[in-house]
């Protein structure tokens, strides 16, 4: 019995290793010229849902621009893809192994605290990675190898906080997760712009990760009876929250960032959702910038095209985070066409100089590798779907 | 035993040891002399066991005092909920609170036995006997650690080399200690003690489960360590043949309480200890 | 570990250990070709720390403590703080700012060289971890077993709370974790540039490990071993079962947190999250496979398994196409169930993992060809069961 | 804090109390028998939830409960015939560390399987109605989950005080050895243990995922955790201890978190551990056992 469960474990080992040998052998096998470019983004975890989404975008600009052409030579563009897990963990070893398969150059990821994770190692092999919907100011500063499409949380915190005050919200609460750097850090960044600009924070609470009893942070909210109410969180969070804080019977505004723009909330908060306002990159409905409208529509058509794409993504709807795959993964075939080789220097180089129309607006990097962007849209929930309210600037 | 000799080794006063309700020894009080064999026995549950246990640290007497050598190594009275409890007597006359742990009644020179043998099993003989010898290591953490009392190792393990050939297992010291046939490993438990350099030692049932050959074999072994280590004995037993053989004086105990005490004729002729044996006749 | 009359044969280990240091030498080298293997070598090697501690603490004095996330994040986070640079501090405490005491300590640090400041965050952080456990073991060290493993573990669950707690904001940086670590090379500036990223964590891991070794083979490993197999029996041998204890929870926690820095060092920026109980339970799978009370099998595991996980079996995680026809069981999370039935394999199966309570000798090795053939001829010998250490 | 604010904590409080205490007596009476921690029970507790979000998919909820707890007390009593029995035998340390591994198997499993993506629980709409009590509003289930957890614990002491099957189980927890030889059977005895285990956990898992709406892989590891601690607050082995501990933590750790400490509303659970361990190892409730030399 035990030698043969034995043997039968060694041969299992074995065989994984032959397949283990085999799929990369076949990697190296083709003699087509190929430029590689690291997709690193969680499909699993706690931000699995947004991080397909994302790799969702990516895909289709990888369809879209399947090759580019430097020197008279068309190079094909490969998309190597990594799951980070949103987990710092693994994040290392996954960025570790996109940078053994030699990529030219990174995009990714959905979640800061990944991004952080593995910007030190995109900095130490000098490979540049372009971000697409990670917000923390952490992710660039001082990091000469990061970049990012979206804007960040400062200007997101600012952007909810002069809504709040522009719909009349006088007192406000904040409810953070601890141990999450987005979520502490934008709640900390809305805190400090709702005061400045004369709004009250009338509740501070906190949650702990995996917590999925708000109840008591809320019966103390429901005390201090805001107006308004801003949890930014991660998907799997925001129904819970939701829900309860209906259960309650709070009827203030609920509020959050970019994360919230995922149908999974609706799905699960069903009626409770309606209402609730987050702020985000892009809407499929803004039909006056014609590259994205051209994506919307190319990007469902891709959606319909892949049934399992589909159901993953939630339905037709277009995520704000598959727009900024999209314009990522286009940032990046500009730099490697700037820069005229596949060399990771030279496309750092080349992205310090990028600008490009994308499909969330202009996209031109700062000193810091971040994209300068000045205008945030702002959906709310009505009748089971997102529907765009307006675009707060901030100057 | 000659009577100029009568030098107290182990006095127990007074001690009574309940458990809740229970009482398990009750105002037992005994001496035990230099170069004596003394055997405790009493048919099961008697208390023997606990006895042991208080005089080796394991328990706290609820109530009275032990000494060894003239100096008071265990001493308690009812305290707490035992108070209101308290079932024994001499209530009042202790009032000393000495509970050492039973690492220091050891390195005191007390070492004993159990009653279900319990040796490193997964370990050598030999590493069970240099065991004993870490207690009166002189090194400290960092210096053995780094092995820098090669000298102190090296007597340890000559000493307890030593030690396995008077009891005649050195031939076995790289068994490990659970393979060896039964008999082998009660007595590699008393070599395990014996390797604690004691002056008293406590035998809980050495012969148990042991046929008339390998218990008269154990008789012999047991007065020939007295002589090789020059130690006192204090034993629980059950075979009678041998209590009676090598005791210089038993004690019995029944319930707790003493019943009786002299030597092996005049125990074995006590109508106390005839009905409280009524028919565990041997 | 049993005093086994083995030859030891010195010459082998020394070839075998220049043979090591060449080979890893010459992948430090040609890091950017072998970049997967080196980031899997280095987290092996930090794996091997925690697992022989947990060994050493699990396996040899028979406590079973689920602590280890807990002291591993100890040992990061102070690790950390030492070595963050301090320019970058601002930047890296961007909401509350350094504590000033802190700050004042790392500007006055900053006269050494940043190889030495590193090395005193390692240091610091294993201390601190031993001062915990030393204090934490006095009440909880007399517990039985499995209460030991619950309370343990929930000290670890503590440490956590505390360690992502608003109050803890201008130390820890609470929610938002600490980055800007400096990885294995850096501060080595007296070897070529890059040199150290393998040599550091192996070395630091010799030095461990080793230290871990003379002290199971002096008397005090002895006495561990006693209380594992007997704690009454090893009391009645004049052993001290508290202090005893102590030592072993004071060693294993010390060396548990240098991983954990090393771990810092290796990820490159951390938050309390990575200390979650499953990096407990992932250091367990690697001692229950590599053997209770194995040395040699801790390490062997710690190697095996990282390998495995992290490397070899990640193509269960993707999806298998062999001639066109997709395998349904492939895709991400395969490789963890893969992993969670292996535990369950070895635990119900194999208990004694790969090298039970054994240690690798080169006797062994140079006579297995022989022994394999008898084996053979004689048909299997079933050695006892597992250890019984209840 | 207002006297509502107060009343609605109180009412989470002891909600969240019921819960656990049904979870806690799960592992109280597995540790009673077989003297361990069954580390998988929190697991079991979490692969409830799912059942139910698929035994809902396709029939009503009447139906859907009752096949929910068979579904559990088939998955528990599995656990125990292949990761425990086998190992009957082998140290306790061994017993511990494969109900880890089950514990870490079904994780993953559950992760491989429904993603670690929450998924959203079914409503039963009789329990999700929403009370309005004055100021205080609250849903029905929230003011179930106490009362039918004092009524099934007063069916299970009933069950283990007055049946013959009950005394083999208080026979077999006061003495294993002896009560072998007394005939139990004890392979019976440790099925049942786990059959009325996974059934309070099955229930325990409707009442609080209806109340959470969510379901993880890891959503059990937490609750669990706390809710062997709150066995080992009331009295290990013992029943009522577990449902005493079960409030205890559950309203304690609701405070905590009201009076802004959810920081550190975890930590004390384990704070309340170690106190409990050192200074009263018993439990609350417990009996007094003296090891035996």
């Amino acid at each position: 019995m035990k030698k043969s469960l034995a043997l039968l474990l060694v041969l299992t080992l074995m065989l994984a290793l032959l397949a283990g040998c085999a799929s990369t052998g076949n990697a190296g096998a083709s003699d087509e010229k190929v430029i590689k470019i690291g997709v690193f983004e969680p499909v699993t975890g706690e931000n699995g849902g947004g991080g397909f989404q994302e790799v969702l975008g990516m895909r289709y600009a990888n369809t879209k621009v399947p090759t580019v052409d430097l020197g008279g030579v068309t190079y094909k563009i490969e998309l190597v893809e990594v799951d980070n897990k949103s987990d710092k963990t693994e994040a290392v070893t996954a960025a570790q192994s996109l940078m053994s398969s030699k990529v030219a150059v990174v995009l990714g990821s959905y979640g800061s605290g990944v991004s952080i994770a593995a910007g030190e190692i995109f900095k130490e092999n000098k490979i540049p990675a372009i971000g697409a919907s990670c917000t923390n100011p952490q992710v660039t500063l001082g990091n000469d190898y990061y970049f990012r499409v979206c804007f960040l949380d400062p200007f997101q915190g600012t952007v909810m906080a002069n809504f709040a005050l522009e719909s009349g919200a006088k007192n406000a609460a904040v409810i953070t997760q601890l141990g999450d750097d987005y979520s502490s850090g934008l709640g900390n960044f809305f805190l400090k712009a709702y005061e400045e600009k004369g709004g009250t924070i009338v509740a501070q609470e906190q949650f702990q990760t995996n917590q999925t009893d708000f109840k008591a942070i809320l019966t103390n909210v429901k005390a201090a009876n805001p107006d308004f109410i801003f949890a930014p969180s991660s998907i799997a969070t925001a129904p819970l929250l939701i829900k309860q804080a209906r259960e309650l019977g709070i009827t203030a505004t609920i509020a959050a960032g970019d994360t919230w723009e995922n149908t999974s909330i609706i799905d699960n908060a069903g009626a409770d959702a309606e209402g609730v306002v987050l702020s985000t990159f892009f809407d499929e409905n803004d039909t006056a910038n014609p590259v994205a409208a051209e994506f919307v529509k190319g990007f469902k058509e891709y959606l319909k095209a892949n049934p399992d794409s589909l159901s993953k993504n939630g339905g037709e709807g277009v995520a704000a985070v598959s727009a900024l795959g999209y314009d990522a993964y286009m940032s990046a075939i500009e730099a490697i066409k700037a820069a005229g080789k596949a060399d990771p220097e030279a496309i750092r180089e080349a992205l310090t100089k990028v600008t490009y129309t994308g499909v969330t607006g202009s996209i031109a990097f700062d000193e810091n590798g971040d994209a300068k962007k000045d205008m945030a849209y702002i959906k709310t929930i009505k009748d089971g779907k997102f529907q765009f309210l307006k675009t707060v600037k901030v100057g | 035993m000659t009577e100029q000799t009568l030098v107290p080794v182990l006095e127990l006063k007074d001690i009574t040891m309940q458990f809740g309700g229970v009482v398990a020894v009750d105002n037992l009080s005994l001496q035990v002399h230099r170069g004596e064999i003394v055997a405790l026995i009493g048919p099961n549950g008697a208390g023997k066991t606990t006895a042991f246990n208080v005089v080796t640290g394991v328990y706290a007497p609820t109530n009275g005092q032990v000494q060894f050598k003239g100096q008071t190594i265990a001493e308690n009275f009812p305290r707490g909920k035992m108070e209101t409890l308290y079932a024994g007597q001499n209530k009042g006359v202790y009032t000393a609170k000495v509970w050492p742990t039973p690492d220091l009644i050891t390195k005191k020179g007390i070492a004993r036995t159990f009653q279900n043998i319990r040796l490193f099993k997964n370990m050598t003989v030999f590493e069970n006997v240099l065991i004993a010898k870490h207690m009166n290591m002189k090194a400290g953490f960092f210096s053995a650690a780094f092995h820098l009392n090669g000298r102190e190792e090296e007597q340890m393990r000559q000493e307890s080399l030593k030690l396995l050939e008077m009891v005649n297992l050195l031939d076995l010291k790289d068994e490990i200690a659970d393979n060896l046939p039964y008999g082998k490993q009660r007595r590699l438990e008393i070599a395990r003690a014996l390797a604690t350099a004691p002056d008293l030692l406590l035998l809980d049932e050495p012969a148990a489960g042991m046929n008339p050959q390998e218990t008269h074999a154990l008789t012999a072994f047991i007065r020939q360590i007295k002589k090789d280590f020059d130690l006192t004995i204090l034993m629980i037993e059950h075979h009678m043949n041998l209590v009676m053989d090598i005791s210089d004086r038993i004690y019995v105990i029944d319930f707790g309480e003493l019943i009786a005490t002299g030597t092996p004729e005049q125990v074995q002729n006590d109508p106390a200890v005839i009905a409280a044996y009524l028919g565990v006749d041997e | 570990m049993k005093l086994n009359n083995k030859k030891t044969y010195p010459m082998l280990s020394i070839a075998a250990l220049v043979v090591l240091a060449v080979l890893l030498i010459l992948l430090e080298i040609n890091k950017n070709t072998f970049g997967m293997a080196v980031s899997i070598l280095q987290k092996s090697a930090i794996l091997a720390i925690v697992a022989v501690s947990m060994n050493l603490l699990n396996g040899f004095t028979g406590l079973f403590s689920l602590g280890q996330a807990g002291f591993m994040a100890i040992g990061a986070y102070v690790t950390a703080i030492f070595s963050i640079p301090t320019e970058t501090i601002d930047s890296v405490y961007y909401t509350g700012g350094l504590a000033p005491w802190l700050k004042a300590m790392k500007v006055g640090l900053d006269v050494l060289p940043g190889f030495l400041q590193i090395s005193l965050g390692i240091l610091a952080g294993g201390l601190v971890a031993a001062v915990f456990a030393a204090l934490i073991g006095i009440p909880v060290l007399r517990l039985k077993s499995d209460y030991l493993a619950i309370a343990t573990l929930g000290f670890s669950e503590i440490i956590r709370a505390i360690i992502s707690s608003p109050q803890m904001d201008k130390i820890t940086n609470g929610s938002y974790g600490l980055k800007n670590i400096p990885g294995f090379a850096l501060g080595l500036d007296f070897l070529p540039a890059g040199i150290g990223t393998l040599l550091v964590p192996f070395s630091v891991a010799g030095l461990c490990i080793g230290f871990m070794v003379l002290v199971i083979r002096s008397s005090y490993g002895r006495a561990f071993m006693a209380i594992r197999e007997d704690g009454v029996a090893a009391e009645a041998m004049g052993i001290n079962l508290l202090k005893h204890k102590e030592i072993s929870f004071i060693i294993s926690s010390f060396f548990t947190a240098v991983a954990g820095g090393l771990l810092a060092m290796f990820m490159r920026s951390i938050e309390a999250r990575t200390f979650q109980i499953t990096l407990t339970y992932d250091i367990l799978l690697i001692v229950v496979i590599g053997g209770l009370g194995s040395i040699t099998g801790s390490i062997l595991s710690a190697f095996l398994v990282t390998a495995a996980k992290e490397w070899w079996l990640r193509f269960f995680d993707t999806p298998l196409v062999i001639g066109g026809v997709t395998i349904p069981l492939f895709r991400t999370g395969f490789r963890m169930v893969i992993f969670s039935l292996l535990l369950m394999l070895v635990v119900l199966f194999f208990r004694r993992g790969l090298m039970g309570n054994r240690e690798f000798a080169w006797a062994d090795l140079l006579s297995w060809p022989r022994n394999l053939s008898k084996k053979a001829s004689s048909g299997p010998k079933t050695g006892k069961g597992g250890k019984k250490n209840d | 804090m207002s006297l509502t604010t107060f009343i609605q904590h109180i009412l989470t409080g002891v909600s969240l109390g019921g819960a656990y205490a049904l979870i806690a007596i799960g592992y109280t009476l597995v540790y009673g028998i077989l003297l361990l921690i069954n580390f998988a029970h929190s697991d079991i507790f979490m692969m409830a939830g799912y059942f139910m979000i698929f035994a809902m998919a396709t029939m009503p909820w009447p139906i859907a409960i009752p096949v929910v707890i068979v579904a559990t007390v088939i998955l528990g009593v599995l656990i125990e015939k292949a990761a425990y029995k086998p190992l009957r035998s082998a140290p306790r340390m061994s017993i511990m560390i494969s109900s880890i591994g089950v514990s870490y198997l079904l994780q993953n499993l559950a992760t491989y399987l429904f993603s670690a993506l929450p998924k959203g629980y079914p409503t039963i709409a009789p329990l999700k109605k929403v009370f309005q009590l004055g100021p205080v509003s609250a849903s029905l289930v929230t003011f179930l989950t106490p009362v039918l957890t004092l009524i099934l614990v007063f069916i299970l002491m009933y069950l283990i005080n007055h049946t013959k099957l009950g005394m083999a189980m208080r026979a077999v927890s006061k003495d294993y050895d002896t009560s072998k030889l007394m005939g139990i059977k004890i392979n019976q005895i440790i099925s049942l243990t786990f059959v009325i285990g996974s059934t309070m956990a099955a229930i325990g898992s409707i009442l609080y995922f209806t109340d959470r709406m969510s379901v993880t892989p890891f959503s059990g590891t937490l609750p669990g955790l706390k809710c062997f601690v709150a066995a080992v607050l009331g009295g290990i082995g013992s029943v009522p201890g577990a449902v005493l501990g079960g409030f205890i933590i559950g309203i304690s750790e609701t405070f905590l978190t009201a009076l802004g400490y959810s920081t550190y509303s975890d930590a004390f659970t384990f704070m309340l551990l170690i106190l409990i361990l050192i200074f009263r190892p018993t439990g609350l409730i417990g009996e007094t056992v003296t090891d035996k030399v």
